[in-house]
């Protein structure tokens, strides 16, 4: 779930805008590299980017008989390194926001910081440490992709945290409250974008 | 039919012509107001403004504006609701003051959403993105972005086709089934995504494609009565939206 | 697998009620009988097949299958599905495993059925359509004809009743549509029933038993040489007569041809014509 | 914009040399001249016109216009480009913005043109190929049809001497066709050669001044009468022989045809006929 236009105050919109940006500058900074030396690469670019926001369309059925949408962080980020899903996973939080109305303007910086930073950076890094333990790319895929799908929606709730803390308990208490709403509900669902992410590496690894 | 609302809704809204500087400025100015004024009457004014212009002179279908506010609806509900709920004394409560903080909340964020719907149901992603390259955004990302824009439908396509290629053939007829499929389903877009950026280069080669995707921006005057009543409308937001709080 | 007369009657069709793409359209595809949907493009005939196979909800009427009525219900649509099978024009949108012979397994594998049976009926579906050398090869080295046939044969696997096929010659070169055509006439012989749909009037002329017109959001269906030869309704569906028809009609007012049923195609054409000049029958 | 003279001589083409796709193909387009290459699916119609677009570099063999042979380095490939383009057969391979007007500029912009001489270019490509009414719709809404002549627009807002088109009429519709024949005869008074390459003979038969056939990894050029009348070199290029060429010349044996060239589509062929009965000339 992005979090949606409005909701965030407005100091604590700016100051995750604040916090995404250099992690979006720096993965620009490398899209124009790459850009330069090789023009070609804009399609290369264009259709990962294309491929994460209909990775994110794809219908996942879940146990309990609704479905879910995978975020797409984890395998991103595997298949397109983390500095690069910064800014193309920003590019495609824009495009939900104006295109199925997911996220908002105002609200793009803090979904950023979950959807394109923390979520693939973490996710990626699941993934390193799995396959340095010894364990197969699938393993690896498995644990990344759960992790990051994870990690995308507690830096979720941490945000809505911060901006709303309990009434008694504080932030604290207001953490525990959004994590149980945004993430511990999102167990299962990561456990089966992870499940997802192994399929789909799988198949590709048969071609 | 591209199959995204939204999108068929911008193409060809009534306001299509009109400058996407000047389309910017309003809303953007509304998502100003909806976070910056008082709840009441402020979210009120702006969520009213928004729908107003959208299903009146800029002749978005109601039916796609409204199935398009229900996603941050559904968001906005759930997460003023936790954000109301009181933890202490060993269980769950309402916060003292939980109607009102959770109608404020609602409210702006029901604001800031429509006016950003306003943007997104009148202007096509393609006219928004030459505004990016002004603010500052190298040329070489809005490139990428473009090439997104463009192959997110064809990839859209094939995802849909794919997909029902294999609910004809049982692949999403149990659970076990339909989680096989998607794998197979997401690997097949992205062989697609792949194999249609290296058709996509060669096929530019051939245009002279030596360094970017420059291509030739439209023309889409300023029109300074709109401006001028933006900015009217947006004072007399302000306005009622201080004095009346 | 037995033939069985697929219908639909009433068929409201669309995204948007306001402008369906169809409305009001029936057709009936008897039982055995080859037949061509012919429509220029943007007309009709694919959202018609999608909605015939279940995969498009109507917004009213109805389809049957041997009279009775198609469900949209998690289980009826999973009976239809045994019983009739749509070949979209694309092959790339539904090859999506790494071999051609794990393509064609994946609907008799979604089926339940034993490994031994699943062999069997790839082995069956491949060797129909004549790619049997073509099992081990991976989907995207094929060339596009063999592509469209290893999609024919991941339905043919399905051992559906009704075949529906959405422009399987486009694209293909003439000894690719020959092949093609003997497939289908294999497929026949199995007991599925082929409809295809196609621009190609030439080719529906000489392949099919019957033939319906998508024109104006409805349908007209009857015998290919009534409705082929009937040049209002040829140019309101922005079709154009088949070329053999018009010359046929041609010789024959010339009495060059026999009575009866005008010649299909060129070489039925040139057999009736008589051998020496100034003999005519 | 003038008509130029595009040909190839000795032409070795492929990934591999030792099993080439073409080897020593040779072809002329004649300046002014409608030129149509045909050969069954895979037989290397599309290597050869991606190699005479520059797109692709002979393993031996020369291309040259009006008999400045092709350097394959970046200036040589660039003043290529500017007389000889080439449109790909499915449109989306050379359609990347979702604005028909801007993808149209694109060439032409990479032309290094001022912004006012690229926004006349980009009017006339479009009115020349009927779709200027399409020029603000986004590509992503358009019919394939159209995406197909928007793609070709997109080559001639570069005014080439001579246009490749890669089975320009693949999959389209009878008026559609009909539609995309009338635009390449504008393009010819507006000075572009165009050569198409097709596997449909009859349509090769009634459009083209002169055909190819990719055949054995060579080419035989020559009149559309002579060459689509030649049973033996059909056979081995797996084509088919056009149907009013079969019928016409059995109606000559039967002396219902005047002398002269047999006539190449049903109308003219019915033209040709006498009115009544009995009345052979």
């Amino acid at each position: 779930m992005h979090i949606a236009e409005g909701f965030l105050p407005p100091a604590h919109a700016i100051g995750w805008t604040v916090a995404a940006a250099p992690f979006v500058v720096h993965g620009a900074r490398a899209v124009v590299r790459e850009v330069r030396e090789n023009p070609e690469s804009t399609l290369l670019l264009g259709a990962a980017g294309a491929f994460t926001f209909v990775l994110s369309a794809i219908k996942l059925p879940s146990v309990t008989g609704s479905s879910s949408h995978p975020t797409g962080t984890g395998a991103g980020a595997i298949l397109f390194r983390p500095p690069v899903m910064a800014l193309l996973g920003t590019v495609v939080l824009l495009f939900q926001a104006l295109l199925l109305a997911h996220g908002g303007l105002t609200t793009l910086g803090a979904n950023a910081v979950a959807f394109a930073v923390v979520g693939p950076w973490t996710g990626y890094g699941a993934y390193r440490l799995t396959r340095a333990l010894g364990a197969g790319l699938l393993p690896g895929v498995f644990v990344g992709t759960v992790v990051a799908d994870l990690a995308t929606y507690v830096t979720t709730s941490l945000q809505l945290a911060l901006a709303f803390p309990d009434a008694s308990g504080g932030i604290p208490a207001a953490v525990a409250k959004f994590l149980g709403v945004f993430a511990l509900t999102q167990i299962p669902l990561a456990i089966g974008e992870g499940l997802l992410g192994v399929l789909l590496f799988r198949a590709l690894t048969a071609n | 039919m591209s199959g995204l609302a939204i999108d068929d809704a911008a193409w060809s809204s009534a306001w299509r012509r009109r400058s996407p500087a000047d389309k910017l400025v309003l809303c953007l100015g509304l998502v100003v107001c909806a976070l910056a004024l008082p709840a009441w009457p402020g979210s009120g004014l702006v969520a009213l403004t928004a729908t107003v212009l959208a299903l009146g002179p800029a002749r978005v279908p109601p039916r796609t504006f409204g199935r398009a506010v229900r996603w941050p609806l559904a968001f906005i509900g759930v997460g003023a609701l936790t954000a109301v709920v009181q933890v202490g004394g060993g269980g769950l409560g309402w916060a003292p003051d939980a109607a009102a903080r959770a109608g404020s909340l609602t409210a702006h964020a029901v604001a800031g959403s429509t006016a950003v719907l306003l943007l997104a149901t009148t202007t096509p992603v393609s006219d928004l993105l030459p505004a990016l390259r002004r603010l500052g955004v190298p040329a070489a990302v809005v490139e990428v972005a473009s090439v997104v824009y463009r192959l997110l439908f064809v990839l859209l396509d094939s995802l849909r086709t794919i997909r029902e290629a294999q609910t004809a053939r049982m692949g999403h007829s149990s659970v076990r089934r339909s989680y096989r499929s998607s794998g197979a389903l997401a690997a097949a877009v992205l062989v697609r995504s792949w194999d249609r950026a290296r058709r996509l280069q060669e096929g530019l080669a051939g245009r002279g494609m030596d360094t970017g995707l420059r291509v030739l921006p439209e023309v889409l005057p300023s029109s300074r009565a709109f401006l001028a009543a933006t900015l009217v409308g947006l004072g007399a937001i302000v306005t009622a939206g201080t004095v009346l709080a | 697998m037995s033939h069985r007369t697929l219908a639909g009657t009433g068929l409201v069709v669309g995204y948007d009620r306001a402008r369906p793409v169809l409305d009001g359209a029936a057709l009936t595809v008897p039982a055995g009988r080859r037949l061509a949907v012919l429509g220029a493009n943007g007309s009709g005939k694919t959202t018609l097949l999608r909605c015939l196979s279940g995969a498009l909800r109507p917004l009213a009427g109805t389809v049957t299958v041997d009279g009775v009525p198609l469900r949209h219900s998690r289980a009826g649509l999973r009976a239809h599905r045994q019983e009739v099978q749509l070949v979209l024009q694309d092959p790339d949108d539904q090859l999506f495993s790494a071999s051609v012979a794990q393509d064609v397994s994946f609907g008799p594998l979604n089926l339940g059925l034993p490994e031994e049976t699943v062999r069997a009926r790839v082995a069956e579906a491949l060797a129909l359509l004549a790619v049997d050398h073509l099992a081990a090869r991976p989907t995207h080295q094929l060339s596009y004809g063999e592509r469209k046939r290893v999609a024919i044969a991941g339905a043919v696997a399905m051992r559906p009743c009704v075949l529906l096929l959405d422009e399987p010659t486009a694209g293909l070169d003439p000894s690719a549509v020959a092949e093609t055509l003997a497939a289908l006439a294999r497929l026949e012989e199995h007991d599925s029933t082929v409809v295809m749909s196609t621009h190609d009037v030439d080719l529906a002329l000489r392949w099919a038993d019957e033939v319906a017109v998508v024109v104006d959001r409805a349908v007209v269906q009857g015998a290919p040489l009534d409705v082929l030869g009937d040049d209002v309704l040829l140019a309101r569906a922005r079709l154009e007569r088949p070329w053999a028809l018009a010359v046929g009609a041609r010789l024959r007012e010339l009495g060059l041809l026999p009575g009866g049923t005008l010649p299909r195609d060129a070489a039925s054409l040139l057999a009736a014509l008589p051998d020496r000049p100034g003999v005519p029958t």
